[in-house]
């Protein structure tokens, strides 16, 4: 029937690869080592094939089960989605790589990792890729559990409380959330974002709702103030684990946020657009401070994410503008470069911690030439972290200065701008451990040249994607996501 | 007469309202945790009632036997592995961590803004609430109308199975995590959660082949009637719980892999018939007309499966211990 | 205001009494049960409130909506319990530690 | 690709490509490193030679990339980025050999090296950048490159004078950056176009049109070591002495001082800065950080520290020259950046030379050290001349340019600044000399190495003596078609067309 042809569902393949990946490695944990390897492979094929439907043909939509909304569930891939997809698809199949070198050592928590990791993956997919705002909650518990069992994977005290807290700001963002879908439905008796999104209109019920949505999305992106759960968690797990938290778990509620804004949520919340753009220029500020106090590697790299997740969050004022379709852009770019800076920085900082035997930065110095790629891996990655061109975040930099100084909201700049300066000065607080003549001579452990060059790798790709900005930009204006609801851009 | 059958409708609607919310502040603030447990599953079976009120038969059984009992029962579980746990760290530190079990509550003040912040929370939802428009906007008729399209005559188990199976398959998929999760952090606890007891014992044998004949009825039901997988699977899940309490040592006996292959399964099941529907040619999920019926029990029935081995599972608190042994 | 109103008015006082009892316990039991308490309140809204046009026939989406959500609680409560035993048995005790200020 | 496309592009690669391999190789490989970067050095050369001959020919390089929506990746050929690049090339080559000779035993070469040839790789791109966002590429990957270079010793005052470096060059870039952007919501493209593409945003939007140049001068004010944003430079000097005179003779101050030019000719238009009155403040700011930066050189005892104040005063005689807004006065500007850099290389080269063989740092050790080292020291003394602009050295004849150019201009205290500024510049070289020369050696050097016969290694020595004869020819010689001084001349007519 012409399934397999460059017409046929993608999108269901990009859900169900790893899923019956995640099942297959749960019954045949022997066979995972196998198995693994296809699995990604297949998952990021059908991606592929799945963005190159979506940059040729367009929006791609499923109706599941033959129902089509509002009485079924639509799958919906438009430029945005093929971004996060592909995003997720990159990173995924790079800590697929490194992890299948990371838990060699068979032990007995590590055969849990590939069915807790293909099951996340399945749950990012299907995340960016339903249009039913109560099936992403589904969605939702399933990214959340999955995340939170990889963080107490590792096994120490500090994973598992950093993991029960996660799991209590995850399980409250997800009521919350919830109880923001009930009031929708009950209010226009749909779950489809499209439809949905041709009904909103202001009223209490719908700002209630918009309101616990967003909150419960907040705590979930851990936003400036409500970061606390989020560096103990990502440090504290084991390595791929944190990678793949910092690149793409906090990506995938603040998509779903930026989706909801676009699609749903009644149209006029300028006063919430200020006040995220005010919370994320602090999360910046903040964030970058509080990694600069750093002692502990992963911890500073940890505090650097929450300070680069309010960069995403500057494009809510600044899309309050008629360049608003720049400003959502430069924050999908963060997405893409931050999720694979972040995870070559944790890569190789995880690299230097099995190697060294210990993450305090004091220390570190000399340590560097048993695993000099890694440190590589980590200064490249800080190109992309801190903005300098041409990595993919200097394009993100650039196209939301742009936005902020087009749009006449020039005073955003500041913490843009301030923000790189913070970066470099945390990320060379580490990059100078290198040349530093102090510290011990240590590192016994030897790391594998996967390892190593998956973080290299990423990080090169951090580095170069930049020079694909414009067909990215192309793809991720597939649909016009970001297009539908430019406040003011018409008179 | 309407307005007696009302008045006592409102009346009883009224206590119902008034005991939930009494039974949640004991749950909640009770000083013994024991008790709150006990007041936690007498607040489900209440909730079940409001939810007959609420003309949701289904709902009121997924509540009883899932959001009362097996909740409940895992509650219970947990407070006794609890004590032991406690007991274990009493026995090494004897003095400083006497008073771990007792919780500790913030600041007077703290507590007052709290209370201010919940009932403004409170306030705000409950205005949005009473703002909304008295008709009630729903799927109703769209359900009512592919109803007989749809190879099931219960509308709720249509909706779960069929027009939002795809919901249905990702929260198997949530079970099915939470069971490799569980299994991930730690090995099941060796001790038996409760000395068995001869009546227990004899009770319980008695109980188990009910319990499954009602299983299988709720399952068979669900197609028509209030019941399905969901309702079928945790009565299932109560039936393995009660053997297990009664120290039927399930977990000795068996080898692992079958059970992974039936937690598994429904999962599993469901995946397939997806993926194949859409080779020959369907949407994902999307059932021929003549076959609809037969592929919904089939899925129900590995999926009720599924569903009770996982609960029994989730409820021995982690992997099966034939690793450990090795 | 009728009677279902009042049940979604409940289930929206269940869940913030939930709220405030997540915020003041510390104990994980505790505030496991409290998300619990809470999850009811939440489905209880969205059922109620589907039903609150009095003589409509129930809308059967909620009701299945409330099944998933159910189901997705108790999974997410095992795990929760798992993880807090762990927790106890590394840290010696049911209580998060006092967050490091930063 | 086209032939004419790609050359930019392989220009660049030949030092990025010995630069990665040397990363991988092992420390001990000094053979092969060395067959490296003198392959990638002369391959370069060789490659800008031919390049500077086609563009004579009217040939036209340019390679180009989209990268963002209306901005490309430029790189491009033309008069004044080759006569960058090939002093760039040309300085290069003898700070390679020098580095060879300088960093023999000393541990981390292969890191070294790889990230001096990144440094050349990214000075290369700042001249043969095509647009303003792949000139901000070049130069923040300039500012990268250098920081490893800049720490190498790794001593507590190294890795501080590299924060320093940072926080300096990055607020720098960050400026930069800002003052792009904003540029960029009000003209679109923002490539360098001859005399300007900024004329029709004049009139709406002058006093942004102000802002934008006060942030970009900023920006490049920081590597051109502008007063005060030149506080980075003297502490720089911890860094081993053939990066010293990288810093200071071809790669940092140099871009910072290019993109000044570019700024004012390609982006603003000289009319247009001039209309806007942007070119008289600067100027004043030249004139005041060449009168600083020589008080400054006059007061330091560390030789090192004395150059580089010298540095800060004479990399602003070409913000001067372009800032007076007069043809001649900027073929005084543009001939300074290769003037100034053979001459400051030599005095840099000298001065670790001192280091590297007697141990001597300061300027109160030199004493009676002309007799120890007879040819360093007569390196030292054309160098020293030549600033001083003591004629026929190249020195003078950018003095005399910038000199009568502003007579031209009807600006006076131009000369008044550059006689106040060789006053001091002879203040602080000419009593070395004459201690050098004429005062007797002391009975011990603070750290002698004995170097056979030669008084010190061939591999110091001669590329000192050839970039002081250099500095001594291209005075001679500044008549003489392809001499830089007519090639200034060249640039400045393509701004001045009538």
């Amino acid at each position: 029937m012409g399934t397999l042809s460059p017409d046929s569902p993608w999108t269901i393949w990009v859900i169900f690869s790893p899923l019956a990946g995640a099942v297959f490695t749960f019954l045949w944990p022997r066979r995972a080592r196998l198995a693994v390897p296809l699995v990604a492979l297949g998952t990021v094929g059908s991606v592929a094939c799945l963005v190159w439907q979506v940059a040729e043909l367009g929006v791609q939509s499923h109706a599941l089960g033959g129902w089509a909304a509002p009485l079924g569930i639509n799958l919906y891939a438009d430029g945005l989605s093929a971004m996060m997809l592909l995003t997720t698809a990159l990173v995924g199949a790079a800590v697929t790589f490194y992890a299948t070198e990371y838990f060699r050592r068979a032990s007995e928590t590590a055969r849990y990792f590939w069915p807790l990791w293909l099951c996340l993956w399945t749950a990012l997919n299907a995340l960016f890729l339903s249009w039913d705002i109560f099936n992403l909650y589904v969605a939702f518990e399933l990214l959340g559990l999955a995340a939170i069992a990889l963080v107490a994977l590792a096994g120490s005290a500090d994973a598992l409380t950093g993991a029960m807290r996660y799991l209590l700001v995850s399980l409250l963002g997800s009521l919350t959330y919830l109880l923001g879908v009930a009031l929708f439905y009950s209010t226009y008796g749909t779950l489809d974002i499209g439809l949905l999104g041709d009904l909103t209109a202001p009223s209490a019920a719908s700002w209630a709702a918009t309101g616990l949505m967003v909150a419960g999305l907040l705590l979930k992106t851990a936003l400036f103030p409500l970061h606390f759960w989020l560096p103990p968690a990502h440090a504290a797990a084991p390595t791929p684990v944190s990678a793949i938290l910092s690149a793409l778990v906090v990506k995938a509620s603040f998509y779903l946020l930026l989706r909801l804004w676009l699609e749903v949520f009644p149209v006029t919340a300028a006063g919430l657009g200020h006040l995220l753009g005010l919370l994320g220029a602090l999360a910046i500020v903040w964030g970058s401070l509080q990694a600069l106090r750093q002692t502990r590697l992963k911890l500073l790299v940890a505090y650097s994410t929450v300070a680069q997740l309010g960069y995403l969050f500057l494009a809510f004022p600044l899309a309050l503008s008629p360049v608003a379709a720049t400003a959502w852009s430069a924050s999908v770019f963060f997405i893409l470069s931050h999720a694979l800076a972040k995870a070559a920085m944790f890569l190789a900082a995880g690299n230097i911690l099995r190697f060294a035997g210990h993450d305090r930065i004091a220390e570190l110095g000399r340590a560097p030439y048993g695993v000099s790629l890694s440190w590589a891996a980590f200064g490249v990655a800080g190109i992309s972290i801190i903005g300098l061109p041409p990595s993919v975040g200097f394009a993100a930099k650039w196209l939301q200065l742009e936005a902020a100084l087009a749009g006449g909201q020039w005073w955003w700049t500041l913490p843009i701008v301030g923000g790189g300066l913070l970066a470099t000065a945390y990320v060379f607080k580490i990059i100078s451990c290198v040349f530093s003549q102090n510290g011990r001579t240590s590192g016994t452990n030897g790391i594998s040249w996967r390892m190593e060059w998956t973080a290299f790798g990423l990080s090169l790709a951090a580095l170069g994607i930049g020079f694909a900005a414009p067909q990215l930009l192309a793809l991720l204006n597939s649909g016009t996501p970001l297009a539908l609801h430019e406040v003011g851009s018409a008179p | 007469m309407d307005g007696a059958v009302n008045a006592a409708a409102w009346a009883f609607d009224a206590l119902l309202v008034l005991t939930l919310l009494w039974l949640a502040w004991r749950v909640l603030m009770g000083p013994d945790l024991f008790k709150s447990i006990v007041f936690f599953i007498a607040f489900g079976l209440v909730m079940a009632l409001a939810w007959v009120r609420l003309r949701a038969p289904d709902v009121a059984l997924a509540e009883a036997a899932i959001g009362a009992g097996l909740t409940g029962a895992l509650f219970l579980a947990a407070l006794s592995r609890l004590a032991a746990g406690e007991r274990i760290a009493n026995a090494k530190r004897p003095v400083e961590n006497s008073d771990t079990g007792k919780s500790t509550r913030p600041h007077r003040g703290v507590r007052m803004v709290f209370i201010a912040m919940s009932a403004l929370f409170f306030g705000g939802l409950a205005a949005a609430l009473l703002s909304l428009p008295a008709e009630a906007p729903g799927l109703t008729i769209q359900v009512a109308e592919n109803l007989s399209t749809s190879g099931v005559s219960n509308p709720v188990t249509a909706v779960l199975l069929n027009f939002r199976g795809y919901d249905t398959l990702l929260e198997m998929g949530v079970l099915f995590l939470a069971v490799v999760a569980a299994w991930s952090l730690t090995p099941a606890p060796k001790e038996p959660v409760s000395p068995p007891g001869i009546v227990l014992a004899s009770f319980v044998r008695v109980l188990s082949p009910m319990l499954l004949l009602a299983a299988g009825y709720l399952l068979w039901a669900g197609t028509h009637a209030p019941g399905g997988a969901f309702q079928a699977g945790s009565v299932l899940a109560a039936a393995a719980v009660l053997l297990l309490l009664s120290g039927k040592d399930m977990k000795a006996n068996w080898p692992e892999w079958p059970l992974r292959v039936v937690l598994g399964l429904g999962l599993g099941v469901f995946i397939a018939i997806g993926l194949v529907m859409m080779l020959i040619g369907h949407r994902f999920l999307e059932y021929p007309l003549d076959y609809a019926g037969d592929l919904i029990l089939l899925i129900e029935v590995a999926a009720t499966l599924s569903i009770g081995v996982t609960l029994a599972a989730l409820f021995l608190g982690g992997r099966p211990q034939r690793d450990e042994r090795k | 205001m009728n009677a279902a109103m009042l049940y979604a008015l409940t289930g929206a006082g269940l869940f913030a009494l939930g709220l405030y009892a997540l915020a003041v316990q510390a104990h994980l039991l505790r505030k496991i049960i409290a998300f619990n308490v809470m999850g009811s309140g939440a489905f209880l809204v969205l059922g109620a409130l589907a039903h609150r046009a009095p003589d409509q026939v129930a809308d059967p989406v909620p009701h299945a909506m409330v099944i998933t959500g159910i189901v997705v609680a108790v999974s997410a409560t095992a795990f929760a319990l798992v993880l807090m035993l762990r927790v106890q048995s590394e840290t010696g005790q049911p209580h998060l530690p006092e967050q490091p200020s930063d | 690709m086209s032939w004419n496309a790609s050359l930019p592009l392989l220009v660049l690669a030949s030092s990025l490509v010995p630069g990665l391999i040397i990363f991988c190789l092992p420390e001990e490989k000094q053979r092969t490193r060395t067959t490296l970067n003198l392959v990638g050095v002369l391959l370069k050369l060789a490659l800008v030679t031919f390049m500077v001959w086609g563009v004579q020919q009217g040939e036209h390089y340019e390679t180009r990339i989209p990268l963002l929506p209306g901005l490309d990746f430029v790189l491009r050929a033309d008069a004044l980025s080759m006569f960058f690049a090939l002093l760039s090339a040309v300085l290069w080559l003898a700070t390679t050999i020098y580095a060879i000779g300088y960093l023999e035993d000393s541990p981390h070469r292969s890191r070294f090296f790889g990230f001096f040839s990144l440094c050349v790789t990214a000075t290369l791109g700042v001249a043969l950048a095509g647009d303003m966002i792949t000139f901000l590429l070049f130069y923040e990957m300039l500012t990268l490159a250098t920081y490893p270079l800049v720490v190498h010793r790794g001593t507590e005052a190294a890795l501080r004078a590299g924060n320093v470096y940072l926080a300096y060059t990055v607020t720098g870039g960050a400026l930069l950056l800002a003052g792009m952007v904003w540029l960029h919501t009000l003209s679109g493209p923002l490539e360098f176009t001859a005399n300007g593409f900024l004329a029709g945003l004049a009139r709406d939007h002058a006093a942004a049109l102000v802002a934008i140049f006060v942030l970009l001068i900023a920006g490049l004010g920081v590597k051109a070591a502008l007063v005060p944003f030149h506080g980075w430079l003297p502490q720089a000097m911890v860094a081993p002495a053939p990066v010293s005179a990288l810093l200071h003779a071809v790669a940092v101050v140099k871009a910072g001082a290019f993109g000044i030019i570019r700024v004012i000719h390609d982006v603003y238009g000289i009319e247009l800065a001039a209309e806007l009155a942007l070119t008289g403040p600067l100027a004043g700011l030249a004139a005041l950080t060449i009168i600083y930066g020589s008080l400054q050189a006059l007061l330091q005892n560390d030789l090192k520290r004395r150059l580089a104040f010298s540095t800060v005063s004479q990399v602003s005689y070409v913000a001067l020259g372009i800032a007076i807004a007069g043809p001649v006065a900027t073929i005084g500007g543009i001939v300074h950046l290769v003037h100034q850099g053979l001459m400051k290389i030599t005095l840099f080269f000298c001065a670790g030379n001192l280091a590297e063989t007697l141990g001597i740092h300061k300027v109160t050790e030199m004493r009676g050290v002309g007799r120890r080292m007879p040819w360093t020291m007569a390196a030292f003394t054309l160098g020293a001349f030549g600033m001083i602009g003591v004629p026929p050295m190249a020195g003078f004849f950018s003095k005399w340019f910038l000199g009568s150019g502003g007579l031209d201009m009807g600006q006076p205290w131009v000369v008044a600044v550059l006689i106040v500024s060789s006053l001091l510049n002879a203040a602080y070289f000419l009593p070395v000399l004459r201690a050098v020369w004429f005062e007797d050696p002391p009975e011990a050097w603070p750290a002698e190495r004995s170097f056979g016969r030669s008084e010190t290694s061939l591999m110091l020595l001669l590329p000192t003596l050839s970039t002081a004869f250099s500095a001594l020819a291209v005075g001679l010689l500044a008549s003489m078609p392809l001499s830089p001084l007519q090639w200034a001349s060249l640039v400045a007519s393509l701004e001045y067309r009538p």
